[in-house]
């Protein structure tokens, strides 16, 4: 049972992305472990929701803000829960949360459902049509307008940026730094008692080329800084070969 | 009334369901209401034309729908299979936004943080503007709670694109209704005001 | 023939007849005869349908008409004379039309130099005059400032023509802001393309 739960949260760890918010994962894990939503365990859910998260963790530092809030909500409830109750008050305020989210997960169960049963309804200009060759009657006049709301909302809006001027962000480019290049190199290189490669030392979870590009530059970067101040070895045995780091403390 | 005046009444109202009927049909965007009472004054014999010609198309291969407050004739959907007409394929949206559609649908009128509360995750950039150059959803009252926030619905031609005569027909409405899901009052996440750009 | 067979046949001419009458319906140009022969393989078949689709139609307000060697539905020629058909040309409003619109929606009530002066160019006289003519706008009070010039507003036709009840319905920035339609800012240096706020 064990084996089976760790492999089913590595196949959900390949795939935050696949998720739309928390409730979404949560709606997913109860799914996957055939909870039924009527007869659901908030506890056992909690804390498949943490290990989650744990997991999640440590492969991808950078999760939304959303799932920790969560998270985080998830682990009060579960604290609430295993601790003796100490009073009714306490006892349905734990209640109520636990009942609370359990009505944000059907519901947000019922959303999915009808949303594949509005898609698999017939659709217009697919399923069925409308005249293809329209006659049109006119009373007055000869020309017909066609104008729908969105083109006049998207009319006023340009109008209203363009009257306030522009401003440029500077977007968050997700680069590798080389401050965090040297604290990984130093934590990966405690452990380490071999000569190892440098490209094994870059993190492989990173999806967008240019990151990866600035991830491998910067332990480059790093792993000179490191050799400058005497804690780490470079070994490059010819060129175009694997450049290989060690720790300064192993000689071989 | 003497059989004389009973034909030219029977004449007349002959006439104005042609002149119903050759309206909607020759249109291929569905047509008011108000629009149909313009050409026969009299609702009462508007109402009886549409009930006939509801009847009469029903088992054609072109059928007359009602679709919220306006008509349209389409061809009756029992044959979708065989009509191999070319057809437009549009791109499928995204995940968020028949999630959002569906949202709006079923739980309408509905704020953008209602949305985000059901969904449990902030409403992206695009999503709703997507669904509002289809013309699929439009704006609604505004609420009357702090704020005045806008409230969204669908539109008529949601109606139409999927084949619906009025939103208590979209499909499973009843069963998340009975379940109690469409309580809007139950909050438990995001529960302050969004605070909006 | 036993009676089975008679019915089976029956429910299959049935069935082919609403086919043909549904392709000519949706199709945008006159159907030929040799399409309609890929549709109904059997030609003794086909002619009995376009008989019959032409006698059931004959007296309806929407005729269904041979043309040259095509078929198509055309309103009946005693409607069309009553009803004045035109091929409509369908085209867009000019930009300064619906920029012109979308101010007076947005600030009534508005006067000729505001809308100027937001818009930053002056008003041509033909620009209010066609929404003046399509009845989407309408002049509101004078302004008590000097010269009191007159004031623009929309209409209840223009509430009908976007589906509104009420002006305030109307997206305010934020909303549109939300929505995604004002992309006010411009993002640069970004290597993929943004998904969320």
């Amino acid at each position: 049972m064990e084996n089976i739960q760790n492999q089913q949260v590595n196949i959900l760890s390949l795939s935050l992305d696949g998720f739309e918010g928390p409730i979404d994962l949560l709606l997913s894990l109860a799914r996957d472990h055939k909870i039924d939503l009527t007869k659901l365990s908030i506890l056992k859910l909690a804390e498949q929701y943490l290990e989650f998260l744990d997991n999640i963790i440590n492969k991808d530092i950078d999760i939304a803000a959303e799932y920790l809030v969560m998270g985080a909500w998830l682990a009060f409830l579960k604290s609430k829960l295993l601790l003796p109750i100490e009073n009714d008050e306490n006892l349905e305020n734990i209640e109520n949360l636990s009942e609370l989210l359990e009505f944000q997960m059907k519901r947000l169960e019922g959303v999915q459902h009808v949303s594949k049963l509005l898609f698999n309804r017939h659709q217009l200009g697919t399923h069925f049509f409308k005249n293809g060759n329209p006659e049109v009657f006119n009373v007055s006049n000869k020309f017909q307008y066609n104008l729908t709301l969105y083109d006049l909302i998207k009319t006023y809006g340009s109008i209203v940026t363009k009257n306030e001027g522009e401003t440029i962000t500077i977007a968050n480019t997700k680069l590798f730094s080389v401050e965090n290049a040297l604290i990984r190199l130093k934590q990966i290189l405690k452990d380490t008692n071999d000569w190892k490669n440098l490209l094994d030392f870059i993190p492989k979870n990173i999806k967008n080329e240019l990151e990866n590009k600035s991830a491998l530059a910067s332990h480059f970067v790093a792993s000179l800084e490191l050799a400058k101040e005497g804690d780490v070895n470079i070994r490059q045995d010819s060129f175009k070969d694997e450049i290989l780091l060690s720790s300064k403390n192993i000689n071989n | 009334m003497n059989t004389d005046q009973k034909n030219i009444n029977e004449l007349e109202f002959n006439f104005k369901q042609k002149i119903i009927e050759a309206f909607i049909f020759a249109s291929s965007e569905p047509v008011s209401y108000s629009e149909l009472k313009e050409r026969v004054n009299d609702v009462n014999v508007l109402d009886q034309i549409l009930k006939i010609l509801e009847k009469e198309y029903s088992s054609r291969g072109v059928n007359f729908c009602k679709i919220n407050n306006t008509y349209a004739f389409r061809t009756s959907s029992e044959i979708s299979e065989y009509l191999n007409i070319e057809k437009v394929v549009s791109k499928p949206l995204s995940r968020a936004a028949t999630e959002t559609l569906s949202i709006i649908a079923y739980h309408q009128p509905v704020t953008r943080s209602e949305i985000e509360n059901i969904r449990g995750v902030s409403l992206s950039r695009g999503t709703l503007d997507v669904l509002l150059e289809l013309g699929w959803v439009q704006p609604g009252p505004r609420r009357s709670t702090p704020g005045n926030p806008l409230t969204w619905k669908t539109s008529n031609l949601f109606l139409d694109y999927f084949g619906l005569r009025e939103i208590n027909e979209l499909p499973g409405i009843d069963d998340l209704k009975n379940s109690g899901l469409l309580d809007k009052n139950k909050i438990i996440f995001n529960d302050e005001p969004v605070n909006d750009e």
